[in-house]
C-alpha cells in the first residue's frame, strides 16, 4: 500500500509544511491563510477521490462541506456534542445525502455534464431551503475554545489541526489509490462499459469513492466554520464547489500530489492577487485567474501533475 | 384568499411564467444548438450573454436607439466574436475530457466577468426608457408588454431557426453532425466548418436573448450566473435535437419559477432546480430527447 | 512489498520532520510568549497614522466600494493639505492602506490580519457588508485595533465589542424613518393609511431594514398584508408586483438592494401598480444616479432611506460634494457620504487622542477614550456638518446617539431627473410630493 | 469436440430497437473448449447478440443460459463475474492509465491481492504478445495493434471460461490481422477456454473456427463447418452485393 517513495515523499511534504509553519507562527496574517491554503487543499484533495481518481465532475463539494459542518455545530450548540466527536457525525450526514444522490444517479447513468449539473443544482437546492429554514443570519459559534471542540485559540494551533486532516486525507488517497479500488475507479473513469465487462461493479464502486469523498468533506467541513467562526446559508457556495473541482482538475486528475500543489499555489496566488492588486485594480485577480484556467486547460490538460511528470522524465534523461 | 382569488393568482403566475419561458428558451437556444453539434460544455453561455447585453447597451446608448433595434446592429459582431472564440478557445478542448471544457469555459467565464468589471463597473447599466414598457389588462390579468414581445420575437427566432436547420444544406448538415459525428464525417460534410458556424449562430442567438433581456431589464457583470445554470436546466429537460422540445421545457421551467413565487421568491430556483433534479433521476436523457 | 528493502531514507525523512519539528517548536514557543501586537509605535513623534480601509471592490457589491475609497482619498488629501494634518500630533498627517474584502467573509478577515500584521494599523474602516464586518470584527476585537463601520445592521453593535464604532445610522433606523416619513407626510396632506405590504430583498440587510419597518407599521396601527422577501439576484419581479396588485395596499415599503430595485420600479410601472406612496428604506436601487440613469422615469417620486445628506446645506458638506463630483465626475452616494463623515470623525477623534493622551495617543485605549469622549455638532465639527442629523456622539457600544436618517425622492427638477431632500428639513426649494400623483 | 458440455447457449433470443429488428428467434449453442465464428454482413445483429449475452442489454424474447445457468437480464459485471469476457469492436481506449494497470484492473477480478493480480498480468500480456517495454506506456501512447492485444489481454486477466471476441480485427493491417489470428489461436491452445469470434472478414474467421454461425438482418440462417458455410447458398446470397472477403 504505502511504498517507500510515497512515505518519503508524504515525510518531506510534512517537513516542509512544519517548517513554514513555523516560520509563519509570527505572522496573523500569514497564518491564518496558511491554515485556509491547508484546508482548501484538503478538500481538493477529498474531491480527487471522486472527480479526479473516478471521473465524476462533482460540483456539491461545499454542500457536503457545509451540511457537515452545520451538522457538526448544530451537534455542538444543541446537545453538547464535542466536534471532536461531532465531525464524524457530520461526516456521516454528507454522506447519507450523497449516497441519496448517488444511488439513483450511478444507476441511471448520469455523467459527465449531467452529473456535473445535477451536483450543481444541488448546492443551489440546499442554499435555497436553508436560506429559507435559517433565514439570512449568521450563527456564532459558542465562545469556548480547546481541542475537543477542534478550535484553539491560535491560527497556528488550527494549522497543525488541519495539517493532520489533510496528512489523513493523504494517505486515504494513497491507500485507495494503490489498492483494488483504485485500480477499478480509475478505470471506471476511462470507460465505464468496458469496466463492467471485466467484472467491475461500476455503480457500487463509485457509490464507494462518492461516499469516502463526502464523508471527509463533510467532517472537514466544521473546520471551514471554525476560520469564520460563524455558520450560515451562505457555505452552500456553487462558486467554491466550482474551484474545488477546477482545481482537481488543474492538478492533473487522479494526482494527489498535483491537485495539493495547484490547491496550495492557486489559493495562494489568489490571495496574494487580490491582496496585491484587488484594491489597484478591481477584479484583476479574478481575470487572471481566468487566463490562467484558460491556459492550462488549452495548453496542458493533464494539469500540473503532467508537468510534474514531463520534469521527472527530463531529470530521468 | 377565496379559490376564485387564488385561481386568479395562479393564472396570472401561468401568463407571467409562459413568457418567462419563452425568453427563457431563447437564452437556452444558443447553448442546446452548440452542445448539441460540437459536443461543448460551455460554462460561460450566461457570461456571453452578459457581454452581449452590455454592448447592445452601449449601442442603444451612444445611438439612442431601443434594444430592440441596436439588437440587430450587434448580432453581425457577435458573429464575428463566435468566430473568434470557436477558432482561439473552442477548437482545442473539442473532444477533450469535459472536465477540461469546463475548466476553459469556467476561465472565459472569469475573464468576460471581469473585464465587464473593469470597463463597465458594477452599477446595472439599464436602458432608461424602452419602446416596450407599459402593460395592459386582459380580464383580471396583467400583460406587461415588454415581456410580450420578448416572448414573441424569441418564438419567431426559434421558428426561423428550425426552419433553418430543417431546410438549408448548413442546418442539415448540423443536425447529421449532432445526429452522429461519425457518420456526419463519412457523409463528406466539412465538420470543422460546421462547428465554426455553429458557434457564431449560437452566439447570434446570445445576442438576441441579451438583446430582449435589455428591453426588460439591467445588466451587471453577473448577470450570467443567473442565467448559465437555467440554460442548463432547459436542456437537460428538453434532451438534444428538438427545438419544440426545448420551447415546452423552457416553458416548463417559466412557470415552476413563476408558480414557486408564490411559495416564496427567494425559493423559486430551488423549485426550478428540484424539478431538474428529479427529472435526472427518473429520466436522464430529458424529456424530448430525439437519440 | 516495500518493507523487505532498505528502510534507511524513511528513517531519515523521519529524522528530518522531527528535527523540523523539535526546531519550530522550540522556535515558536521562545517567540511566541511575550508577543501582545504592538499596534502603537513607541516613538514619541508620530510621522503619520495609518488608516487601514477594507472595502469590497470586486464582487457584486465593488460599485460601493469602489465609491468609499475614492471619498476616502478625497478625505485624506483635504485633512493632509488643507487643515495641516492632525494638528494635536504635530501634524501627522493620514495615510490609507486599502485592501479589497473581496466576495467572502474568509477574505474579509485575511484582510483585517494582513492590515494588523503588515501595516500595524490602529484604525480600521470597512467593510460596508455586515457580515465581512463581522468577520473582521473578531480580529480587531483581539488585536485592539478601532473598527469604524459604513456597515449598518443592528447586530454588529451588539456583539459586546470595545473598540468598534459607527457613525452611520444603523439598519433598523432606516426602516423605521421610511415610514416615519410616510406616515408625516400622509398626516400633513390629509391622507389615512391603512394597510401597507413590504417587500425586500433577503439578506440580513434588507430582512433586518424590513423588520424595523414592519415593526413601527405595526406600531402606528398600520396593517401589513405582505412581508414579502426574495433573493437580490432576482430577473423576473412580475410575480411579485402581480402580489401586491392583487393586495392592493395603500403604501409601499421597499427594501430592494441595485438591479432588482430598478427592476421593481419598472415592473411595477408597466403593471400600472399606483398605491398612495411607495417609499424606500437603504434602497439605492431607487435614488441613486445610476439607477436613475437605468430606470428613468420609472422610479419617479420614489424615496430612500439615506444614511448621508448630500443636498444637506452646510459649508463643509458642500464643499466635500463639489470637490467629489469635480474629481470623479459624479454625485457622492451613500457610501461616499459614510466614509466623509466616518473619516471626518476618526480625524477629530485622533485630535482629541492627542490632547487628552499627548504621550501615548495611539494607544488602542487611548484611542477608544478619544472616541467616546466626542460630542460633536455642527458648530463645532466637520464631521456633524456632513452628517444627516449634524450631531455625533457615541455610546458605550460604539453606536451614534443621534444617528438618523435622510429621505431622497426622486423628482422632476427642470425636466431632468433628480434625487432631492425632502425629509426630515427639505433642501431649499423643494417639497415632499405626497401622495404619488394621479392616485 | 463432440459430447462435450454445453457452456453457452442462447435459447430464442429476439431484440428490437424502435421499430428495428435487431434480434429475430437467435438460437445457438457452444460447447466447452471450441471455437466458434459469429459471421453476418453489416447489421446483420451481431453485436446486438453479444450484448445480450453479456448483459449490456436485456433481450426482449429469449433466455440466454451460461454453463447451465440462466444468465438472461443479469448486470454486465455480474456475467464478468461468472465467467464471460469480451473485447469490443470499436476499441474502448483508455488514454489515462498504464497497459500493465488496465491488465491488473482485470486481473482483479479473481484476487484482491495487487501483485498476485500483477503476476497474473503479466503472464497474459506475455501470452498475447505485448512486449515489455510497453507496459508501462499510457493507453494514449499506444497503437491500435497495442491497443487490441490489450484489450484481449484484459479480457483474458479475468481468468474466463468464455470469450467473446467483437470484430476483433477491424481497422488492422492484413499482416497484423495475421498475427492477431495467431494470438487468438495460441490463446485458445493454452488456456483451453471457449471462444466465439464476429467478424465480417469472412477469410479471419474462417482460419479460426471449427464451426460458424451466420447471422442476417437478425436472424440466423446458417451453421456448420468453415466449407460448408463457403458453400451454403443461403450464405453466398446475404452477402452478395456486399463486400466479398
Amino acid at each position: 500500500m504505502f511504498n517507500r517513495e510515497i512515505l518519503i515523499a508524504l515525510a518531506i511534504f510534512e517537513a516542509l509544511v512544519l517548517g513554514l509553519g513555523f516560520a509563519l507562527s509570527g505572522n496573523n496574517y500569514l497564518m491564518l491563510l496558511a491554515a485556509q491554503v491547508l484546508l482548501f487543499a484538503v478538500f481538493v484533495a477529498a474531491w480527487n477521490i471522486i472527480g479526479g481518481l473516478t471521473g465524476q465532475l462533482d460540483l456539491a463539494s461545499s454542500a457536503y462541506m457545509a451540511l457537515g459542518g452545520i451538522t457538526t455545530s448544530l451537534l455542538w450548540m444543541k446537545l453538547n456534542v464535542p466536534p471532536l466527536l461531532g465531525v464524524f457525525a457530520g461526516g456521516a450526514v454528507a454522506m447519507g445525502l450523497a449516497v441519496l444522490i448517488g444511488l439513483p444517479t450511478f444507476r441511471f447513468g448520469v455523467k459527465e455534464v449531467w452529473y456535473a449539473l445535477m451536483t450543481a443544482s444541488l448546492v443551489v437546492i440546499l442554499n435555497n431551503l436553508f436560506r429559507y429554514t435559517m433565514g439570512p443570519w449568521d450563527f456564532y459559534l459558542p465562545s469556548k475554545w480547546g481541542l475537543i471542540y477542534l478550535r484553539p485559540r491560535t491560527y497556528f494551533e488550527l494549522f497543525l489541526i488541519i495539517d493532520v486532516v489533510l496528512v489523513i486525507v493523504i494517505l486515504v488517497n494513497v491507500y485507495i489509490s494503490n489498492s483494488k479500488i483504485g485500480y477499478y475507479l480509475r478505470s471506471i473513469r476511462e470507460d465505464e462499459l468496458a469496466s463492467e465487462s471485466i467484472g467491475i461493479d461500476t455503480r457500487s464502486y463509485k457509490l464507494r469513492a462518492l461516499a469516502i469523498y463526502s464523508f471527509i468533506t463533510g467532517a472537514a467541513g466544521f473546520l471551514q466554520i471554525v476560520i469564520y467562526s460563524s455558520f450560515s446559508y451562505r457555505l452552500f457556495d456553487t462558486s467554491q464547489a466550482i474551484s474545488i473541482a477546477i482545481m482537481g482538475i488543474i492538478g492533473g486528475l487522479g494526482s494527489i500530489s498535483g491537485s495539493i500543489a495547484s490547491a496550495v499555489i492557486f489559493r495562494t496566488l489568489g490571495e496574494y492577487l487580490r491582496s496585491s492588486l484587488g484594491g489597484v485594480f478591481p477584479g484583476l485577480d479574478l481575470l487572471l485567474y481566468g487566463i490562467m484556467l484558460i491556459i492550462v486547460g488549452v495548453l496542458k490538460p493533464e494539469g500540473l501533475a503532467g508537468l510534474f511528470n514531463q520534469i521527472r522524465r527530463w531529470l530521468g534523461k | 384568499m377565496t379559490p376564485l382569488d387564488l385561481l386568479v393568482a395562479a393564472g396570472q403566475q401561468v401568463i407571467d411564467g409562459v413568457f418567462l419561458g419563452l425568453f427563457y428558451a431563447i437564452v437556452a437556444s444558443g447553448l442546446a444548438l452548440i452542445f448539441g453539434v460540437m459536443d461543448i460544455i460551455n460554462f460561460a453561455h450566461g457570461d456571453l450573454i452578459m457581454i452581449s447585453a452590455y454592448f447592445t447597451w452601449l449601442l442603444s446608448m451612444t445611438l439612442n436607439l431601443d434594444p430592440l433595434f441596436s439588437m440587430l446592429l450587434t448580432l453581425p459582431i457577435l458573429f464575428l466574436i463566435g468566430l473568434g472564440i470557436q477558432k482561439g478557445l473552442i477548437n482545442p478542448v473539442l473532444g477533450k475530457e469535459p472536465l477540461i471544457q469546463i475548466a476553459v469555459t469556467v476561465g472565459l467565464g472569469f475573464v468576460l466577468q471581469n473585464i465587464a468589471l473593469g470597463y463597465f463597473k458594477a452599477e446595472p447599466k439599464g436602458y432608461p426608457a424602452p419602446l416596450f414598457s407599459g402593460g395592459f389588462s386582459l380580464g383580471p390579468f396583467v400583460i406587461y408588454e415588454s415581456k410580450l414581445v420578448s416572448a414573441v420575437v424569441s418564438l419567431v427566432v426559434l421558428i426561423l431557426l428550425s426552419r433553418f436547420l430543417a431546410k438549408t444544406k448548413l442546418g442539415l448538415a448540423m443536425r447529421a453532425v449532432t445526429d452522429d459525428r461519425a457518420s456526419a464525417m463519412l457523409m463528406g460534410i466539412n465538420v470543422g466548418r460546421v462547428y465554426l458556424l455553429t458557434f457564431a449562430i449560437g452566439m447570434v442567438l446570445i445576442g438576441v436573448a441579451a438583446g430582449l433581456w435589455m428591453e426588460m431589464g439591467q445588466v451587471t457583470p453577473y448577470l450570467g450566473t443567473s442565467f448559465s445554470l437555467v440554460s442548463w436546466v432547459a436542456v437537460a429537460l428538453a434532451g438534444l435535437g428538438s427545438i419544440q422540445g426545448l420551447i415546452i421545457s423552457a416553458i416548463i421551467i417559466g412557470v415552476a419559477q413563476s408558480l414557486g413565487s408564490l411559495i416564496s421568491p427567494s425559493i423559486q430556483m430551488a423549485v426550478v432546480y428540484l424539478i431538474f433534479f428529479f427529472i435526472l433521476w427518473f429520466k436522464p436523457r430529458g424529456l424530448f430527447a430525439r437519440r | 512489498m516495500a518493507s523487505k528493502r532498505s528502510r534507511v531514507p524513511l528513517i531519515i525523512a523521519i529524522i528530518v520532520v522531527i528535527a523540523v519539528v523539535a526546531a519550530g517548536l522550540g522556535y515558536y514557543y521562545y517567540t511566541s510568549k511575550p508577543s501582545p501586537a504592538p499596534t502603537t509605535p513607541t516613538t514619541p513623534k508620530i510621522e503619520k497614522v495609518v488608516i487601514g480601509i477594507v472595502q469590497p471592490l470586486t464582487g457584486n457589491y465593488a460599485i460601493f466600494g469602489q465609491e468609499a475609497v475614492n471619498a476616502a482619498k478625497l478625505v485624506v488629501d483635504i485633512i493632509n493639505n488643507e487643515l495641516g494634518g492632525v494638528r494635536s500630533l504635530g501634524g501627522a498627517k493620514l495615510d490609507i492602506v486599502v485592501e479589497d474584502a473581496g466576495t467572502s467573509p474568509e477574505s474579509a478577515r485575511l484582510a483585517t490580519e494582513k492590515l494588523i500584521s503588515e501595516y500595524h494599523v490602529p484604525i480600521i474602516y470597512g467593510a460596508y457588508i455586515s457580515r465581512f464586518t463581522l468577520a473582521m470584527g473578531t480580529v480587531t476585537e483581539q488585536n485592539k485595533v478601532i473598527l469604524v463601520t459604513d456597515a449598518l445592521v443592528d447586530d454588529l453593535s451588539q456583539q459586546g465589542w470595545m473598540y468598534f464604532f459607527r457613525v452611520a445610522p444603523k439598519a433598523s433606523s432606516h426602516g423605521v424613518s421610511a415610514v416615519d416619513f410616510v406616515l408625516d407626510e400622509a398626516k400633513a396632506h390629509n391622507v389615512t393609511i391603512r394597510t401597507a405590504v413590504i417587500i425586500n430583498e433577503d439578506s440580513i440587510f434588507g430582512t433586518t431594514v424590513s423588520n424595523g419597518a414592519h415593526l413601527e407599521l405595526i406600531k402606528n396601527g398600520v396593517e401589513v398584508l405582505a412581508h414579502i422577501s426574495y433573493p437580490y439576484d432576482i430577473t423576473d419581479m412580475s410575480p411579485i408586483v402581480d402580489q401586491i396588485k392583487r393586495l392592493n395596499p395603500d403604501i409601499i415599503i421597499a427594501i430592494p438592494y441595485f438591479s432588482d430595485g430598478v427592476l421593481f420600479a419598472k415592473t411595477a410601472k408597466a403593471a400600472g401598480l399606483n398605491p398612495v406612496f411607495i417609499a424606500g428604506a437603504g434602497a439605492c436601487g431607487f435614488t441613486d444616479p445610476d439607477s436613475i440613469k437605468a430606470a428613468g422615469d420609472a422610479v419617479l417620486y420614489y424615496t430612500n432611506t439615506y444614511s448621508y445628506n448630500p443636498a444637506k446645506p452646510t459649508d463643509w458638506n458642500q464643499k466635500l460634494v463639489n470637490e467629489f463630483e469635480t474629481r470623479y465626475g459624479k454625485m457622492p452616494t451613500e457610501a461616499a457620504g459614510e466614509m466623509f463623515y466616518s473619516i471626518f470623525t476618526i480625524y477629530e477623534a485622533l485630535e482629541k487622542a492627542g490632547q487628552m493622551f499627548p504621550n501615548d495617543p495611539l494607544n488602542p485605549d487611548n484611542l477608544r477614550q478619544a472616541f467616546l469622549s466626542l460630542d460633536l455638532n455642527e458648530s463645532n465639527s466637520i464631521a456633524a456638518q456632513l452628517y444627516p442629523t449634524g450631531r455625533i456622539k457615541f455610546a458605550p457600544n460604539g453606536d451614534n446617539l443621534y444617528a438618523g436618517t435622510a429621505v431622497l425622492q426622486v423628482q422632476l427638477i427642470n425636466g431632468t431627473l433628480t434625487s432631492v431632500v425632502v425629509w426630515p428639513q427639505p433642501q431649499a426649494g423643494v417639497q415632499a410630493i405626497f401622495p404619488r400623483p394621479g392616485t | 469436440m463432440s459430447g462435450a458440455r454445453v457452456i453457452l447457449r442462447v435459447d430464442g433470443v429476439s431484440k428490437r430497437f424502435g421499430g428495428v429488428v435487431a434480434l429475430d428467434n437467435v438460437s445457438l449453442e457452444a460447447e466447452e473448449g471450441g471455437i466458434y465464428g459469429l459471421i453476418g454482413p453489416n447489421g446483420s445483429g451481431k453485436t446486438t447478440l453479444f450484448n445480450c449475452i453479456t448483459g449490456v442489454y436485456k433481450p426482449d424474447k429469449g433466455r440466454v443460459f451460461f454453463d447451465g445457468r440462466d444468465i438472461t437480464g443479469l448486470q454486465p459485471h455480474v456475467i464478468a463475474r461468472l465467467g464471460v469476457a469480451r473485447t469490443w469492436q470499436k476499441v474502448r481506449p483508455f488514454r489515462n492509465i498504464k497497459v500493465i494497470d488496465a491488465v491488473i484492473a482485470g486481473g482483479l477480478l479473481k484476487t484482491s491481492s495487487i501483485s498476485e493480480a500483477r503476476k497474473i498480468a503479466e503472464e497474459t500480456l506475455e501470452l498475447v504478445g505485448v512486449a515489455r517495454e510497453e507496459w508501462g506506456k499510457l493507453g494514449s501512447e499506444i497503437s491500435l495493434m497495442e491497443h487490441k492485444l490489450v484489450d484481449l489481454a484484459r479480457a483474458i486477466a479475468t481468468k474466463p471460461r468464455l470469450l467473446l471476441l467483437d470484430e476483433i480485427a477491424a481497422g488492422l493491417r492484413p499482416h497484423e490481422q495475421e498475427k492477431l489470428a495467431e494470438v487468438i489461436r495460441r490463446v485458445w491452445r493454452e488456456r483451453g477456454l471457449t471462444i466465439i469470434v464476429v467478424e465480417h472478414v469472412m477469410k479471419f474467421v474462417m482460419s479460426l473456427s471449427r464451426k460458424i454461425f451466420v447471422l442476417h438482418e437478425g436472424r440466423l440462417i446458417a451453421e456448420g463447418t468453415p466449407e460448408e458455410i463457403a458453400s451454403n447458398p443461403k450464405v453466398i446470397e446475404a452477402y452478395l452485393g456486399i463486400k466479398p472477403a
